[in-house]
């Protein structure tokens, strides 16, 4: 698994030393079941089922805040979108697009509805 | 004991050997004085079998000039060698193998088509090209093979001495002829010129700047020249260093670099592989550290041909002796 | 010399012999041209072996020895060394490897032994053209210099002086003492660096075999080790320090301020200033870019005021030059500049300080009188955060080194905010406690079992301030919770970085600097205090973050390396160098381009240019000689004949 | 070319790639026997010469081994290997020499796998291109 | 002088006030942005796995169209079209072999080269029309009122796109001096709104939009200024979802950059589009 998403992500897992800045900066962290850097965590030491299976991933945003502050030079992000996309080719939706409401889709902008869906739909 | 006999011979080369015989102005009716000349197909009506006749060692120096391209010169080379006491590499070409030498870099195929097809000014719509045996109505005719590669003289007979440069100069020249009439000859295999390079005695090695470094590389006629200032410090090739000196600096006094026609010191096995290490090693260095490899790669494709411009002179004469087939 | 070159083939136990087949080497190499003896034994470098090495000289009369065994890195000078207790030239000995480069890395039997065959052949055909050489001897001028007047210098030149040896002791700023002066109090014992280092300052400045140059510095080098000659720039202090006796006056009437560089710009001194009060030596100096006569043409107040007439505006820089014989460079470091990190502010926010400002906010000789007061509205912070590997341990954005004392300055730092503000509460931000010297750890730990210090393991993403404080985004990587702190003031552990100005002085000197600016060691586990080149050595954070007992034993080793040099009566130097033939140099300079070490250079023989080589300087690396398009220079022992030989025996 | 062994002389500085070549031996890792390893004192001791007589002599392809640049133990010798070997590469070229059969690498003393696996390449890659067929004296063409 | 302009989808619908007032403005400046013909989707989130290049044929095809159209440059309003196009052209610049993939899935387009340049209006603003120029034609004085630039995440980061240093960006504030308004030291500048969570975790945006907005409060802003319509929605609209959480909190109106320009330059007010903005900038509509 961590190898999968070293190949789609491009980075190196490995170099990772646990600092924390990338959970410590995230703007969404507060959502996350597990922290960012616990996600590079769960695949160093080989538990992948937590990180397919945590919420961390979809909540995500895409900010690229953990990328330009990590001292390691790993691409967080990058690696948040591998892990998505390894449950997204599966088919597994994290979103059911039926269910959002009318008054939703009415009311956010339509970047925010194709943004919503490359990220969370299959 | 009558004169001494010289013999003179012209193979691959431009003829200028030749010329700079004369170049001796007055002092060559001393040495024809001093020598009877039996053999000089240039000026003198003498024929092969002229020579054949002759005995073993009964020509006391054979001159020979240029370098060997075709059967007919081996065979004029052996020739003379078998007669001759000693035979003087006469000029780059017999020494090094010379501009001729520089054929090296193609094989005779190439040579005929690009002379007898493809120059602009041939037309040659059958595509004749020179064969070494025609036959035409039931007559056969001949002509010396042309070889796929140019060889120095000593490449196909043993020689004793050279005199090198492109051509020799006179001093040089007489320098040996009256060293030769003297008796007083050096070891065999003697280069008959000084052993130090051209920066010995250039008029501008004062010029050098303590650390020699070539920041740009510039051809003769992209820039003006300095004509006092050393010319690898202004960013010309020139090949002073690895080249002997005797030659009377006469590139340089004409605002021309060193091309190299005297060959090398008689320590360095291959003047182009020592052109290469030494203009090499002085590409930009007070920068060194700073130049990325692509910056230094920029500077060394500046130098146009190198293989051409280090072996101008003495592609047979070198470790590879020519392109690999 | 007709050679008579004797083979020796060493089995190493199995280690040659087990790959190799030893007796196929010997019988094939005992035809070889010029080897009149060949045999095999089972460890050539034990007391038998090389006893029959020396017994077959004597019998053989070998003139040459080549001995097939393991790598020259190993036995080469024992080898040599037995060769010369029967009389024979070491440098007629040479080493064949056939153990690290054929033995141990290959498995085929028969092609190893082809392999060990050739390279045999090879170390014949260089023993063949190997002259009898003798060590080149260079003398030693007994004068040491040292570069920097920080704790490094400081002690290296006590330990070269007190032995009774001159030392040129040069220091860029007004006053030696470094950073150490600006410390307030030392891990983990807690004493007052001023009270342990002025002493040491004042040895110094009166020590008979001390020549102490402040405000100096080094302006060129040239000479080679044991000879070498260095020009000082003594810069222009405007004030003639002979009649100058310290009473002050001058600075209490200058009317231009600038930010004190000793208190890190938490407050001011003047245009003309003494760096600190207790700074040796205690004379000041007029600051030019800030001086207000220097900058307008008026004021010279300070001239007015000074009643013995010491006040020169007109002084000039002057160079000296002296001789000396080994170099010792104790450069220091810096802090990595706030500025660079911007996700901490980028040195916005007055109260976000680096770690020797609050050295001198807890310093009783600072600007707060040691009470911890924070610089923007000198409030007692009340809580206050410590982040540690600021731009330290970043290879990404900032250094990928760890800076060595962030650790145990920012514990010692949270200790002594404690004991000045017993309510205050710190809180250290870090990933790894590096707490290896002795007593460290005890002394983290104390400051977590006694003294109550939340450590926290986590690095702060951000910081920025609201309302008058501090709000750290940091995460307890421990709970795995993310954390919102706010504080009074941050202290940030930067990063230590070589001097700025090394780099153009490791050029002067030519010695080498790593990826990251430190000077570069000869060797990082053998050599550590030597620079590879000979007579240059390092102290302190020149060549790598170091805390002060580490920066003090490598200055003493350091000037015990020079002490060791200056123990002998002259140097010995390798004889492998470049040689020239002066009937054939042609004077082209192009070694003198190539020669890193300034060996080479030309000299004017009956109007001639002929290069020469200074066998003391030269190295032996053989650039010129690959370099020279005449042919004229050959490295003794390495001749290109010999390679070229050596070439063909491997090729056969 | 079936069974082909490429032959390489290895040049190599006494104070980086030699000694990673030394270390490859005491870490016992294992290398073919193609090649032969002669010790310069620097990379930059080697006389292009030397690389044109080792391929006149049989070689199949030449390494040149310095110190990283900025590493060099004479401070900045590498700096004129790596101009000598460029250009040198270049003559190659129009000599009808493949300029990957010189190679040049940087190894430091402790990067021995880099040692191992430089040659290991270097064999590799002269096995794609086929034997070099110098030989000294050998004109290179029949004058018949 | 005329500029091609690529709009995106939100421009076109809940950002018309974006739109119209950037083109009022650049017209009052001396430049027409000139809507590309045929543009499609960016793909609003730039793909950022390395097997997908599907996802970068529709943003590189929107560069074939300046291509096509004679053009050179484009320029966006939108943070997340500009950063979809330019990682896009960054990567096709940097990988050949994807950039052949690339050229072979279009069917009638021309080959692209990698030669169109991606801008954003603010690098526009200061490169070529230049903020001195823009300050000269400042006809409202807004000294009274404090502003706090937000770029959000897009135009700083990753750091192969950004148009400003990541962490301390100052050309928005740049700007605003220029049009003589102040503006606060806002740390949240570039702090993420919680971008599209706002279909499927409004917590997530509530409680950024609580933070930000509510910091500049905190700070004296009157307003905040954005360059993002996602984040001009988070930042606006979910104020009145931030309200019924926190019923303490104070709304502020949150404008494009655009429309601030338009009023201090002299562009009537009606032309600005403040009709679409939910919390009305009435400190600067009533000039």
């Amino acid at each position: 698994m961590i190898n999968k998403v070293i190949e789609l992500s491009e980075q190196n897992l490995y170099a990772c030393y646990q600092c924390g800045k990338c959970s410590a900066g995230c703007p969404s962290v507060k959502l996350m079941d597990i922290m960012p850097n616990q996600v590079i965590r769960y695949l160093q030491i080989g538990k992948p089922d937590k990180v397919l299976q945590c919420k961390t991933i979809w909540i995500c945003a895409s900010c690229y805040t953990c990328s330009v502050r990590c001292p390691r030079g790993i691409d967080l992000t990058r690696v948040m979108e591998a892990i998505r996309l390894i449950q997204l080719r599966k088919n597994i939706d994290y979103i059911k697009v039926r269910e959002i409401s009318e008054d939703v889709l009415v009311s956010v902008p339509q970047i925010a509805l194709v943004a919503e869906f490359r990220k969370h739909t299959a | 004991m009558g004169k001494p006999k010289f013999a003179f011979y012209w193979c691959a080369s431009c003829g200028g050997c030749e010329e700079t015989v004369l170049d001796l102005n007055e002092k060559i009716l001393e040495v024809v004085d001093k020598v009877d000349i039996v053999f000089w197909p240039v000026a003198l009506d003498f024929k092969r079998k002229d020579i054949e006749v002759m005995k073993e060692g009964e020509i006391d120096v054979a001159f020979i000039n240029g370098a060997i391209r075709t059967s007919e010169q081996e065979e004029m080379a052996k020739l003379l060698r078998e007669k001759a006491k000693l035979v003087v590499a006469f000029g780059a070409c017999a020494q090094l193998g010379g501009i001729p030498g520089l054929a090296n870099f193609w094989v005779r195929s190439d040579i005929f088509d690009r002379i007898y097809k493809k120059v602009p000014t041939v037309a040659n719509p059958e595509g004749v090209v020179p064969q070494q045996v025609v036959e035409m109505d039931g007559y056969k005719l001949t002509l010396p093979e042309f070889y796929d590669t140019v060889k120095t003289l000593d490449q196909t007979i043993p020689v004793d001495y050279y005199l090198p440069g492109c051509p020799p100069p006179p001093d040089l020249i007489m320098n040996a002829i009256e060293t030769i009439l003297k008796g007083e000859l050096p070891e065999k295999g003697t280069v008959l010129a000084p052993d130090k390079a051209l920066c010995d005695t250039c008029p501008r090695n004062e010029t050098k700047p303590e650390k020699l470094s070539i920041k740009d590389i510039k051809r003769p006629h992209e820039v003006i020249i300095d004509p006092e200032k050393c010319f690898l410090a202004q960013g010309i090739i020139c090949l002073g260093p690895v080249t002997r000196s005797g030659c009377g600096e006469r590139c340089i006094n004409a605002n021309m670099p060193c091309r190299g026609c005297m060959g090398p010191t008689s320590e360095v096995r291959d003047q182009g592989a020592k052109a290469v290490s030494f203009i090499a090693s002085i590409l930009g260095v007070e920068d060194e550290e700073k130049l990325s490899e692509e910056e230094v790669q920029k500077l060394i494709d500046k130098i146009v041909d190198p293989a051409g411009t280090f072996y101008r002179f003495s592609l047979p004469a070198s470790l590879l002796r020519r392109r690999r087939k | 010399m007709e050679p008579r070159i004797g083979v020796f083939v060493c089995h190493c136990g199995i280690n040659i012999a087990s790959t190799v087949d030893v007796k196929r080497v010997v019988e094939a190499i005992k035809g070889y041209p010029g080897v009149v003896h060949a045999e095999d034994y089972v460890y050539m470098c034990s007391d038998p072996g090389q006893e029959l090495i020396r017994s077959r000289i004597k019998e053989k009369k070998l003139n040459g020895v080549v001995v097939a065994a393991c790598s020259p890195t190993l036995h080469e000078a024992t080898f040599r060394n037995t060769v010369s207790q029967v009389g024979l030239n070491p440098y007629r000995c040479e080493i064949a490897n056939i153990r690290e480069h054929c033995s141990w890395i290959h498995t085929d039997r028969d092609k190893a032994t082809e392999k060990a065959i050739k390279i045999v052949k090879s170390i014949v055909e260089k023993v063949k053209l190997n002259d009898e050489l003798l060590p080149i001897s260079i003398p030693i001028t007994k004068r040491a210099l040292v570069i920097g007047g920080g704790i490094a210098g400081i002690q290296a030149a006590l330990d070269i002086a007190n032995a009774g040896y001159e030392v040129i002791l040069v220091e860029k700023n007004p006053s030696i003492g470094g950073h150490m002066a600006q410390l307030s109090e030392t891990f983990p014992t807690l004493d007052c660096a001023q009270c342990i280092l002025t002493p040491k300052m004042v040895e110094v400045g009166q020590h008979p075999n001390i020549k102490l140059y402040n405000y100096a510095e080094v302006e060129d080098l040239s000479g080679y080790v044991g000879n070498f000659k260095v020009k000082i720039r003594l810069k222009a202090s405007y004030v003639d320090w002979s009649k100058c006796v310290g009473c002050g006056v001058c600075m209490e009437k200058c009317p231009t301020k600038v930010p004190s560089e000793f208190e890190m710009g938490l407050t001011t001194r003047k245009a003309i200033y003494v760096p600190f009060p207790q700074a040796v030596p205690n004379k000041p100096v007029i600051d030019r870019e800030n001086c207000l006569y220097f900058k307008t043409g008026k004021c010279r107040i300070c001239e007015k005021v000074c009643t013995f007439g010491a006040i020169k505006f007109d002084e000039q820089d002057e160079f000296v030059e002296e001789e000396v014989g080994a170099i010792i460079v104790a450069t220091g470091y810096e802090l990595y500049p706030i500025e660079k990190i911007g996700e901490y502010g980028g040195g916005k926010y007055k109260d976000v300080i680096n770690g020797l400002q609050f050295e001198r906010l807890l310093s009783a000789s600072g600007p707060t009188g040691g009470g911890v007061q924070r610089p923007s509205d000198r409030k007692v912070p009340k809580r206050v955060a410590f982040v540690s590997c600021v731009g330290s341990r970043d290879p990404e954005l900032h250094k990928p080194y760890c800076s060595k004392v962030c650790c145990m300055y920012l514990t010692k730092h949270a200790m002594l905010y404690k004991h000045r503000v017993p309510d205050g509460e710190p809180i250290v931000f870090y990933i790894d406690i590096r707490s290896d010297g002795k007593g460290y750890e005890e002394f983290v730990q104390r400051a977590q079992e006694e003294e109550h210090v939340t450590y926290i393991r986590g690095k702060v993403s951000k910081i920025y301030e609201d309302n008058g404080e501090l709000v750290l985004l940091a995460v307890d990587t421990l709970t795995g919770e993310p954390l919102e702190v706010r504080v009074d003031m941050v202290v940030l552990g930067m990063a230590i970085v070589p001097s700025p100005a090394v780099y153009e002085l490791a050029k002067k000197l030519k010695i080498q600097i790593d990826a990251n600016g430190f000077l570069t060691e000869a060797h990082p586990k053998l050599r550590p205090v030597e620079t590879l080149t000979p007579g240059i050595f390092l102290a302190g954070c020149a060549h790598a973050p170091k805390d002060i007992p580490d920066t003090v034993a490598q200055a003493s080793a350091a000037a015990s390396k020079v002490l060791e040099m200056f123990s002998q009566k002259e140097l010995q130097h390798d004889p492998m160098v470049a040689t020239v033939d002066e009937d054939r140099c042609s004077g082209c300079g192009v070694c003198v381009t190539l020669c890193p070490y300034g060996a080479r250079e030309i000299e004017v023989k009956d109007g001639k240019r002929v290069a020469k080589v200074n066998e003391a300087k030269c190295e032996g690396c053989g650039s010129c000689i690959a370099g020279c398009p005449a042919g004229a220079c050959q490295q003794r022992n390495l001749k290109d004949e010999q390679l070229v030989n050596m070439v063909k025996a491997v090729l056969e | 070319m079936e069974g082909f062994e490429p032959k390489i002389v290895a040049f190599c500085c006494k104070w980086c790639s030699y000694a990673a070549a030394d270390l490859a031996g005491t870490s016992r890792l294992k290398i073919k026997p193609n090649f032969v390893v002669i010790r310069t004192m620097c990379s930059s001791r080697v006389d292009p010469e030397f690389i044109l007589q080792a391929f006149l002599n049989g070689a199949d392809g030449v390494l040149v081994a310095g110190c990283h640049p900025g590493d060099c133990h004479y401070v900045n010798g590498n700096y004129k290997t790596l101009r000598r070997v460029m250009l040198l590469k270049k003559v190659l070229e129009q000599l009808g020499i493949d300029p990957r059969r010189l190679r040049l690498e940087w190894i430091a003393a402790s990067e021995s796998r880099k040692f191992v696996v430089t040659i290991r390449k270097f064999v590799d890659e002269l096995k794609q291109l086929g034997p070099l067929r110098l030989e000294a004296g050998d004109d290179n063409g029949s004058n018949g | 002088m005329k500029i091609f302009y690529y709009p995106g989808c939100t421009l076109k619908t809940q950002a018309r006030n974006f739109e119209c007032s950037a083109m009022e403005v650049m017209k009052l400046l001396g430049y027409e942005l000139v809507e590309l013909n045929r543009w499609n989707c960016c793909g609003t989130v730039y793909s950022l796995a390395s097997d997908d290049l599907i996802h970068k044929v529709a943003p590189i095809r929107n560069l074939v169209r300046v291509k096509e159209q004679g053009g050179d440059k484009v320029v966006t309003l939108c943070a997340m079209c500009y950063n979809t196009l330019k990682q896009a052209n960054v990567f096709f610049n940097s990988d050949q072999e994807a950039r052949d993939k690339i050229n072979s899935f279009m069917d009638t387009e021309i080959d692209y080269e990698g030669d169109v340049e991606v801008l954003h209006l603010l690098t526009v603003l200061r490169d070529e029309v230049g903020f001195d120029n823009i300050s000269k034609k400042v006809v409202r004085k807004l000294n009274h009122i404090k502003v706090a630039p937000y770029y959000g995440c897009l135009l700083l980061r990753p750091s192969t796109v950004a148009i400003d240093d990541a962490e301390n960006p100052s050309i928005m504030e740049e700007l605003l001096h220029a049009l003589g308004v102040e503006t606060i030291d806002f740390p949240y500048r570039n702090e993420c709104c919680g971008t599209y969570n706002t279909v499927s975790a409004v917590d997530l945006v509530i409680d950024r939009t609580y933070r930000i907005v509510g910091l500049a409060r905190n700070l004296g802003a009157d307003v905040i200024v954005t360059s993002c319509p996602l984040c001009q929605f988070n930042l606006e609209v979910r104020q009145k979802d931030v309200k019924e959480r926190f019923p303490e909190f104070e709304q502020l109106p949150v404008i494009y950059f655009t429309q601030l320009m338009g009023v201090a330059l002299g562009v009537p007010t009606e032309r600005l589009g403040f009709e679409l903005n939910h919390i009305k900038p009435k400190v600067l509509m009533e000039l």
